[in-house]
This record gives C-alpha cells, structure tokens and sequence, in this order.
C-alpha cells in the first residue's frame, strides 16, 4: 500500500511433502479483475500473478476489465471465446456477472468466483470469499472489547466507510452494527469516503467537525486510512482510538510502533487470489485438497476477518499488501 | 436579367456544405477501418476466424446498444442548445425502479412501463428546471444527476436488485434474423432519431432552438417548450436504454451506468455535434460511440492492462479527431480547387 | 385617404434605465409604402418591435383594422397578419433557405415535413424576389449577408401579411437589388398590403415612400409629411434638431508620399485574383463594386486576417502576414459584420472601444480603465454616439450606434493605416456626417484609409482614388473627381454574382 | 452639438450595471448565511461554542482550498471560451510525480516544482491540441483526463504513494497568524485570480477572446497562443492544488482529485460564468466552491446518510441558483421604480 519498492506478493511456495505440489497437466487458467487504483485490488492481480508464476504447469490468461461490470463481461467475452481450462474472476459486482458465470459454466470451463458472489449457484465451480460481514462484526466487537473496558457507558463511535453504494460497504457496516448491539452501544456519524486518501481525508475531516468529541472509529479501508490518519492529525485529536481494515503493511507497521490512533485492523486479505490460483490449478488437474478427505476442492471457502493488534502484528507483518 | 443556371460558385458552395458532414462521417467511418485493421494485425488468429469475426461484430455494436440510444437523445438535447449530465443518474434510477420487487410483480410489461415513465417523467423535470426555472442547463442536470442517484440508492437500498423475470433478461440474449435484439433496438431508435431530426418540424425547431434562440422565438416557435420537450426525449431514451442495461447485467443498481454522460457527450461531439448548439447529426453520433466501443474492443482482445489503456486511448481519441479532421481539410481543398 | 389599418397613440416603451419610446404617434393605411426616419437611437427598431410582438408597450394605445391591439408573442403578431424583417438578421445558420423561410410556420402532416412542397414555395418566392437562382435547399450559412437578407424577405413573404414591416433592408444590398427590393415593394402595395420602411437613406424614401414619420428621441416630431416634396433640410431639420450643411467635407489638394501600403498579386482562389494596390499615408481610397465582388475578403486579407494564397502586403516596407504583425504595425480593420466580427457585446462600451489599444494603455500589464474611458468618451463624442454613455454594455446600443463602436476603435491608438469595410452601414445621416469629418481629420493627420462602400457616392465623395472591382478583380482605378455615380454603376454592374453572368 | 453634461439616465444604467454582478454575489452570500443559519438550528449544541464555529469556518474554509484553487484556473478556461475536463487527472498526475520515492529525494522544494511544472506542462499541452490540433476543448480535455490518469497510474503501480516529507505534510497543519496556511493559499490565489481577471491585459484578453474569438482576432489579439496559455494557467493551478491535497492527505494516489472537473465548473457556474464563455467573476466562483463545502458540512454534522444527502443535495443546488435568481430579479426590478 505503499511506496516502498520492494512489493513481495504474498505467495505460497510448494513444500515438496505436498503431492499436489509436483507438477502435473498443464492447465490455462483465465483470470479477471476490475481496474481499480486501489491498493487491494492491485494487490489481487499482483498476487495472482505471482501464484501462477510459482507453477510451472499454470499459464496465467489475464484480461484486465475496466471501469464497470458492462466492461468487464465485454473482456469476459472475449476470454470465454479462448476456451482456458478454468476461469478465476473478480467481479465488478457478483449480480451483474452472474450471466456470465453461467455463460462459462455452460461453455464447460468451471468458474471461480473471487470475493463477490453470484446468486445463482450454477454460475461457478467455487466461491472464494472475504468475509464483509464478519469484519465489520470483527471491527465491532474490538471496538466494544476496549470501550467496555474503559467503562464507557455512552461511548461516541464514529464510521468511515469506503464507497456507500457498494454491497460489500453495506455488509461491513451490517456487521459492526450488529456487533456494536452487543455491547448497547450505536454509531453516532458515518461518513463514507471512496477507498481512496484523498476522500479519506476530506470524510474524516468532516466526521471530526461533527463530533467534536469521539470514542472510537471504525475505518473500513487501509488505503484510504492514510487520509483518515492524516486528517486526525491535522485537527490535532487523540482522545479516542482507531480500528482500521482490509490489513495495509502500513496499518500493521503503526499498529506494531504504537505511535498513533490506530490501535487495530481487521483483515479482508487479498491474498484469497494466491488461493484462488491454486484451487483453480487443481480444480484444472481434477485434484482435491489433500488434507481433506474429499477428492474434489469444495465448492465455497470463506476467509475468517482476523484482528491484528499491537500484540500479534508481528505475525502478520509478512501478509500485509 | 436573371439566368436559370445557378453560377458555378454557388453550386460548388452548396456541395460543399453536403460534403462537410458526410466527410465527417466518412472521416470515422476510416478511424473505424483503421482501428479493426489494428485489430487484425495485432490479432491474426483471432480475425481468421469468420465466426469469431461475425460475433466480435455483435459484440461490439452490443456494448454500443445502450449508450448508443443514450447518445441519440443528447445529440437532440445539444443541438438544441442544451446539455444533459444526468443521463446515467436517471438510467440508474429507472433501471432500479423498474427491479423493484412491487415492479417486477407487474411482469415485464410493468418492469419496461416503469423504466419508460421514470426516465421520461425525470426528463420534463429536466427540461421544466431550465426552462422555466431558468436554470443552466449544467447545474439543473447536475443536481438532478446528483438526486436521481441518490433516489435510486434509497430505493435500491444500495443493493443490486436481481431481475427475475426471463423476458428482460432473454432481450439481451435474443436473436432476430440472426442479429441480436439490442443491435436491432439501436438501429431502430437510430434510424427514429434520424427520421425526427432531419424530415420532422421537431428536429428543424430543434436546430433553430440552438442555434439562433432569438430567431426562433421571433419565428413564433415556443422556445420552452421546445426545451422540455428535448429533455424528455433525451429521459425517454435513457429510460430505453435502462432496460437495455438491465436486461444484459440481469440487474439494476443505483452505481449503474456511471460516467454515461461523458460518454454521451463525447461520442456526439466526436460525431459532429457542436457543443453550443445548433448543429448535429444523428449518424456522426452513433459512428462516435461506435468508435469507442471498437477502442474498447481493441484494448480486449490484446489484453492491455488497464493504465496502458487509458493512456493510449486518449491518444487514439485525439488522433482519431485528428484523421478525421485531415481528411475533411484536405478533401474540401481539393473540391474547391 | 382611407381610414389608416395602423394606429398608435402615444406608445410608451422603457428599457432599464432608458424611455426607448416616449409617445409615438403612427398611422398606416393601407396600400401605402410609410418610412420612418429617426437618428440612430431614435427608437425605431424598438417602435417595429413592439409591433411584432417582441416587446410589450407600456403605455399608449395600438389599433390594428380598427380593433385594439397588443400582441403577446411574435406568433400573435404574425396571425394577426403583421410579418417583419428585423434589423439584425435573424436566420438558423444550419437550415436550408426553405426551412428558413418557413420556420415556426411549417408545411407539415402529422409532424413530418413535407419538403417538396415547401421547397416549390421557397422557390416560388425566391423566383418573386428575382432570385430564382439561389437553391432552395442550400444551407443559409453558405449565403453572404445580402443573401441572407433575401431569405429574411422570402420569410416575410410566406406569410399571409396585410402589414410587411422592413427594417434597414437595403443596409446590405447594393445597388441593383435594392431596385429589385422596389419593384416587389411596388408589387406588395398594388395588393393593397401596407408596408412600413425604415432607411438611413433619404434616396430611397424619396423614390419609394408615400408619408413619412420622423422619430426624435422616442416621439414623433412630425408625422405623415409627403415622402416625395418635403424638403431634405425639413427632413433633417425634425430628425436632427439641426441642419446639416454639408455631407462630404470638401476636398483638398494633398502632396502625397511614398505609399505607406503597397499591395501586390495578391490571390484567394476563388474570391479574388492579383489585386494590386497602395495606399499612401493621408490618402484614402476607396474600392466600389456589388455585394460578392470580393472586396470584404481582400481588405480582410490585407489585414492579414485570411492566408494569402500568392501575393504579398506590406506596410512601410514590413510584410505582413498575420493580424497580430498588421496591429502591432498600425493597421487596422473595420469589418463588415459588427455583431459577428468586431462587437462583445455583453462588455461595456468603452472597453469595445478600446479592445485594439487597451494593452497600449497600461501599464506594466495592469489596464487603465480610467484614461480608457476618457479616450473612449472622446470618440464616442467625436461621433455623436447616442446615448453617451460609454458604460453600458454594447448589447444595448442601436444598431448604428454599435456601428459608431466598431470604426471607433480604431481611432483610438496609433493607427496609420486603417481599412473600413462598409462604415457607413446603419449610420444615420448626421452622424455619418461627423463620421466623414472624422476620416478626413485622420486623412489630414497622415493615417492612410482604404475604404469599401456599397454606396457609389459614398465613395466618390469621400476618397481621393477609387479602385473598381467586379468578381475578384480590380478592373478600374481613377481618381475620384474624374468618376461620376453612373460610370461607376456602369463598371460594376457588367456582372453581379446574385445574378449569375449575364448570358 | 454636444451636451457637457450626461444625461441622468446614463448614471443610473452605470449604477445598475455593476450591481448585475454585485447582487449575484449577494445572492450567494444569502445562501451561505441560510446554510449556516439552517446548519445552527438543527445542531444547537456544537453551533453555541464559539471555539467550535471558528474551527468549523476553518474547516469549511481548508476543504474548499484545493477545490478552490482549481476553480479559479477552471474560471478563466470557461470565460476564456474553453472548458477543462482534466483538472482532477492533472492533480493525480502531478501529485502521484512529485510523491514518486525518487521526487521525494530532492525535498520539499523538489516535490514543489514537480508539481508545478507536471501541471503546467500538461495545460501546455491541452492548450496546444486545441489551440493548433484545433480539437474541441470538450474533447481534448477529456482524452487528457483518460491519458493522465492512466499515466498516473503507471507512474504509481496502483499504489497509494505515501509523502514522507514533513515539510510538505506540515502545510495542512501549519498556521499562519491563526490563520491555516492552506486557506491563506486559497486567498492569495482568488486574489491573484481576481486582479489578473479584471485589473490586467491578460484578463481583457481572456474576456475578449471568450466573448468574440473573431472580434478578438481582428483586434490583433493572438487567439491562439492566449489559448494555449488559459490551459497553462489551468494546469498550474491543478499543479498548485496537487501539493494541498498531497499534504491534506499526506499521500498521492492516481484516483485522487476525482471527478473535480464537475465540482470546479459547478462551482464557476453557479458564481455566474456563462459556460459559453466572455463573462465570469472570480469572486462568484469562490463563493460557488463555498456553497458546496458548507452543503458538505452541513450534511456531516447532522449525519445524513448518502442517499438522503444526495436527494437533498440536489434540491439545494436548485433552490440555491433560485433564491440568487430571484433576488436578483426583484432587486433590479426595485431599482428600476
Ligand atoms: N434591450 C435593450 N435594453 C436596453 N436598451 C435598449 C434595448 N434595445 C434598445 N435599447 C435602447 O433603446 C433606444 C432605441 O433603440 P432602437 O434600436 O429602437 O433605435 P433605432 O431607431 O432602431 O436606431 P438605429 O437607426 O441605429 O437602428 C436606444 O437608446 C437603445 O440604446
Ligand atoms: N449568391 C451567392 N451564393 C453563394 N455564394 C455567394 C453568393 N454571393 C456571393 N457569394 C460568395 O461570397 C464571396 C464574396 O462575398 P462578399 O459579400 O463578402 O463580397 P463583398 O465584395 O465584400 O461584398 P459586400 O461587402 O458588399 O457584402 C464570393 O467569393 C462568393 O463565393
Ligand atoms: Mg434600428
Ligand atoms: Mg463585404
């Protein structure tokens, strides 16, 4: 997420005890993902990328889609007509795609779904999803954990979420209003931005002016965190604590020197696409996952939103992107 | 004292000014050779496939159908000296209200009903705001483009709403003659957009509306009203093309069809239309659109990355003006010769 | 004499800030062919426009066949059977000639035009107004303004009209078609329809008027005196206030210098071929010729504003190749087209004044507004501009008052060699009176002056050399006082491009 | 001949023509002051703590900054008869360039002239595609936009570059005389902008040659280069905007100033520049950006939702261009009694 040169993919190298790991038939696996300038969908392709690279039997087909999902199914089109053996896709917006999931399907070539899913469950082999839901819950169960402990009674929670319009948006906020409820506590001002610095800073600005006195705040980005974090500091306040998301390198690194607001972030890891690339590679070769006893990969994997605070960020300091 | 024949300037004054629209179109008709020979070159095993060839071609006017209907309806709307920046928020908006689950109850019938009142309905708000609001156009269509979406998110509860009914989402799959419905829907409203502006007493005020205001209300024509009229058009096409949008996503969201307005605007523009007004053609906008649905197309099948494709894009849309242009320059030069 | 089918009664019209009309008092009846007369400002335009529905009395009384009368749209006006030709043309550029005369008013069926019908009809009456040659179809943006003036008469034609209202018609026409502006004239008041003219040019009201009004600040200062025996000094005398002695200023001998412009060869394909010329400083000369001979697109290549395709001009021995070489030289160009070519008009008047010379007087970058309205009060006072007021924006000037605007931003400054295309045109009588005084003072100053007219006597009067031009070619040079107004006519009419080549 | 003195007429018309603008500009001041007054009505609490009303006028005043500064570029393009779709891209631009790791190197003043030079350079650029390529303004810009955001993000990897100067940082915290530096920024530039507008040559020219291109060039004003260097003005003034919103949020990303091209001409617009060009105040258009951040504002201390905000939005666009409309009819309409 940041400018540091050195941008390692999280990559997962084969150990040679795993037998899926030796090479087996050559598979073409089709890949596609919106255009986005935004640090977690780079990060997506960049790691995809970096995963089929580390096969020597994958041949990576990515076609890039651009702005919306209207551009998206055009480039999907066009893949579909080259026949790869599996196709991994990141969709604009899960509903909008779902035609063409079916389309694939029916053309033969299993779909994997990255992140945003179809509703109808023809329309894809397997479901890789980030957990919205639960980020937001995990987000908010932080956030009550450490204001109950303070014996905040009416505590003033503050919400920066990304774009609003977005479903993903709705379910992080869902979950950390329900979670939230736990503890009888509620969000006193939202104010999205649009996942990027500049708007971070511009919501967080006006969240601050509007409450003039807060507890703590939830920021659903990372990326656009860097606004958020910058506006705190130009309207010179510290009196309450903040949670990030998705898990920059950045917001792990600040959360591990202590040195700021931020005191935790919850994952939505983009590194579900080195995950996507292999279970598509073995999906292609017939292969199951060999620590289950099933001979096929399953047909849905959700990633659990893990809370990484000044405790644990060491760990994780190598999966921040 | 007076000859029958008309001086020889005066006849070649007057097939230039044929000349310089059809020129025009002829100069995006070669940016469009131009760019499928790209195509062909850089892709050669995909264009030696016939079918593929044929398909790509659906494909392309496909992607163009919705905006394509978009484009005829803000062509109107500048030539008459206006300009309509909430074509995509009053899409969104018909395209959400028409998915609703009250709407979709009604069938299709009722989901296509709702989309063409919304967006038609949305339109005289338009036209009403600056017309007797006295608004600039701009900013009427701005906040409207602004509400409508806002609106759209409310009603949509900022959820993709799924169609479930198969006769909209079939339109997008259909064939008729071997070429799909959408293709068939754009070239009708193309060919209706045509006919209303250059053989109707509508399209003809519509070029005095824009290009001498003043001169049409001393002619007796109701400037206002001509106005509303334009922008409801203009709603009425974004409500055709709602159902389009909708029925090739499967589903309507109020973020749908972002930034249409740019592309409107632009493949007008890019077709001839003049931006303050008085001057346009109905083929020059959809060559305009076509033009960038074909760019689009380009980008695909050579799988550019996305950074890589917007920065040559916008050399490509410069130097497709630029050809265009050329072409028209030189050519009227060696008419006058 | 028949019961008048016009009446007005003490019309009161204000704008903001001024009383356009202060009581008119008009009759027309009809048959008859009634000028109005009024210096610029005098409310003319205004009074017709009232008329036509365009703007609303605020006062007074109209009575059109005997019954009240108060138009609220130009549609009201038309149906009541009152057609106009405005001032200012008043085309869509982008419609064909047909269209043009028929819009708003339309030949359709359920909406759909029926264009053959409407293009016999245009032609019809383009065949009426003598010009059975210009196409129907045609776009009226390829047409030159005197073109453009006959589709603005086709239009009131194609109206059923009992009152045919002409505002400066023959303003753009040259000579031979303000004969044939008559002869339909003539042709109109047979069929018992009314005609209201307006016209600088007491010639014309002499040879086609039956009454004439004269307008003075608003009011009628006399009404319904014989167009063709009221004496001129009378005339002048209800207009102006005042008499005008002379029209041109008389003529003194010069020693003239080395030319300060020396044109040679220079071609525009098509519009004109190896015109040669000079012009030396305090010398004016002026080129007489038809509408479409080409005179405007040689004065504008002069001044650098069109490429040149062969040829050269120079100026003090510098060539010139652009505009910005010809200003900064000291040329300048009064052109043809005020609204279109010279005029801001939303900007106020003295900034138009100075849009030539402002960058000369600031300073260090920073304008001066101050010594720009001083300069610009000077001029306006030097040509009688009406009203006096250098503050107001450009738009709400009478049309021969934006005229005075235009020539008088080039007598600001330094200029030396000033080109006037069509100076006159608008202007009223008196003030081209002053107009005439001022380019002669700056003829006597040194500045050299090429001038176009489409008013033979105009440039008679006024140049020491007349050059002659028919079809892009000068054809004739003479000086002044060895030409008279029917030699001139005669070399110029061998061919008008309205006409097409004589067969 | 001539009388010495001016007819009393004439003084009223000069009065009148000055409060055209005046009373525009009072129109807007009455719609911030209603904002404001509807801003403290509704929240009572944080609107009785004068500590908090100066903060509040601050932060209104630092949001609208950088906004603010491109609108004043943005002003003179539309007065100068053009329009400038790529500001937001040529912020990314410049502020992705000077925040590269190898730009960080050379320090602040490094970071600076980047800036600057990327946002002049690309203006030049504009200006001469549409001055000399003789593209359409509309076009042009937007194949800029495209180009430049693109080229951004290449320049970036998609990153969002974090800025480790603190001297850039600190421009968003620093206070000048209690003042924040930023919105001493913002006033020098609406300062610099009005004077250049109305008080030198280059701002007669600009009026001049977005009014009557023709009359322009036969005056001897040289159109095109005039052109050429309105889009420099522009670009620097998005390069000058760059580095405020690079040190707002102390980072540069290629999404970032997105869609400002609306924002900036919404703003101008509704400050009363004809977006046919020839008329524009400066001040207007300040007071344009003013009205928009206070709606911002006032929306966040109430808590609205997005989809309410931008149905209310709207609607306060429209109401807002009434109030300024209506009292400047009925104000013009007593003076004339
Ligand atoms: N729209 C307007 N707003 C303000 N003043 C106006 C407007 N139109 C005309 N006037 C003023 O009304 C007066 C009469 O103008 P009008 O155009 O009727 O004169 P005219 O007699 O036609 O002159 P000309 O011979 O120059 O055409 C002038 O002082 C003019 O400045
Ligand atoms: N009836 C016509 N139809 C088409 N083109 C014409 C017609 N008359 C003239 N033109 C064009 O206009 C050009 C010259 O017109 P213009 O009227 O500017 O000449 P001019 O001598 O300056 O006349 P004036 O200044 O008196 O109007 C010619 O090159 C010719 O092509
Ligand atoms: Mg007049
Ligand atoms: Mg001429």
């Amino acid at each position: 997420t940041s400018n540091t040169p050195e941008n390692d993919a999280q990559v997962k190298t084969g150990d040679d005890t795993n037998a899926n790991a030796q090479p087996g038939t050559k598979v073409v696996i089709g890949f596609s993902a919106p255009a986005a300038d935004h640090g977690w969908i780079a990060a997506i392709t960049a790691n995809a990328k970096a995963q089929a690279q580390a096969y020597s039997d994958v041949e990576l087909r990515s076609v890039e889609a651009g702005a919306d999902a209207a551009a998206q199914r055009a480039a999907l089109a066009t893949l579909i007509s080259q026949k790869p053996n599996v196709i991994v896709m990141l969709p604009h917006d899960g509903k909008e795609l779902n035609a063409t999931g079916l389309e694939a399907m029916r053309a033969g070539i299993p779909v994997v779904n990255l992140d945003r899913a179809f509703p109808s469950a023809a329309a894809y082999r397997l479901q890789i999803k980030g957990d919205n839901y639960g980020m937001g819950l995990a987000a908010g169960m932080y956030i009550g954990e450490q204001l109950k402990a303070k014996g905040a009674s009416n505590p003033i929670i503050g919400e920066i979420p990304g774009i609003d319009s977005l479903e993903l948006t709705q379910e992080r906020t869902q979950g950390f209003n329900a979670a939230l409820a736990v503890y009888g506590f509620k969000v006193a001002n939202r104010r999205p931005a649009e996942f990027t610095a500049d708007t971070g800073q511009a919501a967080a600005t006006s969240l601050l002016q509007a409450l003039p006195k807060m507890d703590a705040l939830w920021n659903h980005d990372d990326d656009q965190g860097i606004g958020v974090l910058a506006a705190i500091k130009q309207a010179n306040r510290s009196e309450f604590f903040m949670v990030g998301g998705a898990g920059s390198k950045a917001a792990i690194d600040a959360i591990a020197k202590d040195d700021s607001v931020l005191k935790a972030t919850v994952t939505y890891s983009p590194s579900m696409a080195s995950s996507a690339i292999s279970l598509a590679r073995l999906i292609g070769q017939g292969k199951g996952m060999s620590d289950l006893v099933e001979l096929q990969v399953p047909k849905e994997i959700m990633l659990a939103s893990e809370t990484i605070t000044k405790e644990n960020a060491a760990k994780y300091a190598k999966l921040g992107f | 004292m007076i000859t029958e024949a008309a001086p020889p300037e005066v006849r070649s004054e007057r097939r230039r000014g044929i000349d310089e629209s059809v020129l025009r179109n002829l100069g995006l008709v070669g940016v469009l050779i131009i760019l499928v020979i790209i195509g062909a070159a850089t892709r050669p095993d995909l264009y030696s496939d016939p079918t593929w060839v044929k398909n790509n071609i659906f494909t392309i006017l496909q992607q163009a159908s919705a905006i394509g209907v978009v484009t005829v309806g803000m062509t109107f709307v500048i030539i008459g000296g206006g300009i309509d920046l909430s074509v995509g928020a009053i899409i969104a908006l018909a395209g959400v209200w028409a998915t609703t689950l009250a709407t979709q109850s009604y069938g299709a019938g009722g989901m296509i009903f709702t989309a063409l009142v919304v967006g038609l309905v949305v339109g005289l708000i338009n036209g009403t705001l600056i017309s007797y609001g006295r608004l600039v156009p701009f900013i009427a269509t701005l906040a409207m483009l602004v509400s409508a979406r806002g609106l759209a998110a409310q009603i949509s509860g900022k959820q993709t709403q799924v169609s479930a009914n198969d006769t909209i989402n079939n339109i997008a799959t259909t064939r008729l003659l071997g070429i799909p419905l959408l293709v068939w829907m754009l070239a009708l409203v193309v060919a209706a957009g045509w006919v209303l502006l250059n053989r109707t007493t509508f399209g003809r005020r519509t070029v005095a509306v824009g290009g001498n205001p003043e001169a049409a209300r001393l002619a007796g024509i109701n400037v206002k009203l001509h106005t509303v009229l334009l922008y409801a058009l203009s709603g009425l096409c974004c409500g055709i093309a709602a159902i389009m949008l909708t029925s090739q996503a499967t589903s309507a969201q109020a973020a749908m069809a972002n930034l249409y307005e740019l592309d409107a605007i632009a493949a007008a523009i890019i077709g001839g239309t003049l931006l303050s007004g008085g001057r346009g053609t109905i083929i020059g906008a959809l060559f305009g659109v076509l033009v960038f649905s074909t760019i689009t197309n380009l980008f695909a099948i050579n799988n550019l990355s996305t950074e890589v494709q917007n920065m040559v894009k916008g050399g490509i849309i410069v130097a497709a003006v630029l050809i265009q242009q050329f072409r028209f320059r030189s050519l009227t030069h060696l008419l006058k010769r | 004499m028949t019961d008048p089918v016009l009446r007005l009664t003490d019309v009161v019209k204000t704008f903001p800030g001024v009383r356009a009309l202060d009581g008119v008092q008009l009759e027309v009846t009809a048959g008859e062919v009634h000028c109005l007369l009024g210096q610029n400002g005098a409310g003319k335009s205004t009074l017709i426009k009232v008329l036509a529905g365009v703007h609303h009395a605020d006062g007074g009384e109209i009575t059109w066949q005997g019954e009240p009368f108060a138009p609220a749209t130009p549609q009201a006006a038309m149906r009541a059977g009152i057609a106009t030709i405005y001032q200012e043309l008043d085309l869509v550029d982008d419609l064909s000639i047909a269209e043009n005369a028929f819009l708003g008013h339309e030949e359709s069926r359920f909406g759909f035009l029926r264009r053959t019908s409407t293009a016999s009809r245009t032609r019809e009456i383009l065949a009426r107004l003598g010009h059975p040659e210009i196409p129907a179809r045609q776009l009226v943006r390829t047409l030159p303004a005197a073109g453009k003036q006959i589709v603005s008469m086709a239009r009131a034609l194609s109206h059923d009209a009992k009152l045919i209202v002409m505002d400066e018609p023959s303003a753009v026409l040259a000579h031979d078609e303000v004969e044939n502006l008559f002869r339909i004239i003539r042709e109109l008041t047979a069929q018992g329809i009314a005609v209201i003219y307006i016209s600088h040019r007491l010639a014309e009201i002499r040879e086609i008027g039956d009454r004439v009004t004269v307008l003075k600040d608003g009011r009628t200062t006399a009404a319904n005196l014989p167009a063709r025996t009221t004496p001129t000094r009378e005339l002048v005398g209800k207009m102006t206030g005042r008499s005008i002695e002379y029209v041109f200023p008389p003529r003194t001998a010069k020693d003239l210098a080395d030319p300060i412009l020396v044109v040679e060869g220079l071609t525009r394909a098509g519009e004109f071929a190896d015109a040669s010329l000079t012009v030396a400083p305090g010398e004016i000369v002026g080129i007489a010729g038809l509408v479409g001979s080409g005179r405007s697109e040689l004065l504008e290549t002069i001044f650098g504003a069109r490429p040149a395709d062969a040829g050269t001009v120079t100026l003090d021995g510098h060539r010139i190749t652009g505009v910005g070489a010809a200003v900064s030289r000291g040329m300048g160009m009064a052109p043809e087209e005020r609204k279109s070519q010279a005029l801001l008009l939303d900007e106020p008047v003295y900034k138009n004044m100075t849009l030539a010379s402002f960058a000369g007087f600031a300073r260090g970058g920073f304008t001066a507004a101050k010594d720009e309205r001083a300069a610009a009060l000077r001029t306006a006072d030097s040509l009688e501009l009406r009203p006096r007021d250098v503050d107001r924006p450009a738009r709400t000037l009478s049309g021969g008052n934006q005229q005075k605007v235009v020539v008088g931003r080039w007598l600001l400054g330094k200029t030396r060699l000033l080109l006037l295309d069509e100076p006159t045109r608008g202007v009223d009588v008196g003030a081209r009176a002053e107009l005439y005084q001022v380019i002669h003072g700056l003829a006597a100053d040194g500045v050299g002056v090429l001038l176009v007219s489409s008013e033979v006597p105009e440039v008679l009067g006024l140049a020491d050399r007349v050059l002659v031009m028919r079809e892009g070619h000068l054809i004739h040079e003479a000086p002044a006082d060895e030409l008279d107004e029917d030699t001139v006519l005669d070399l110029v009419m061998a061919g008008s491009l309205l006409e097409g080549e004589p067969a």
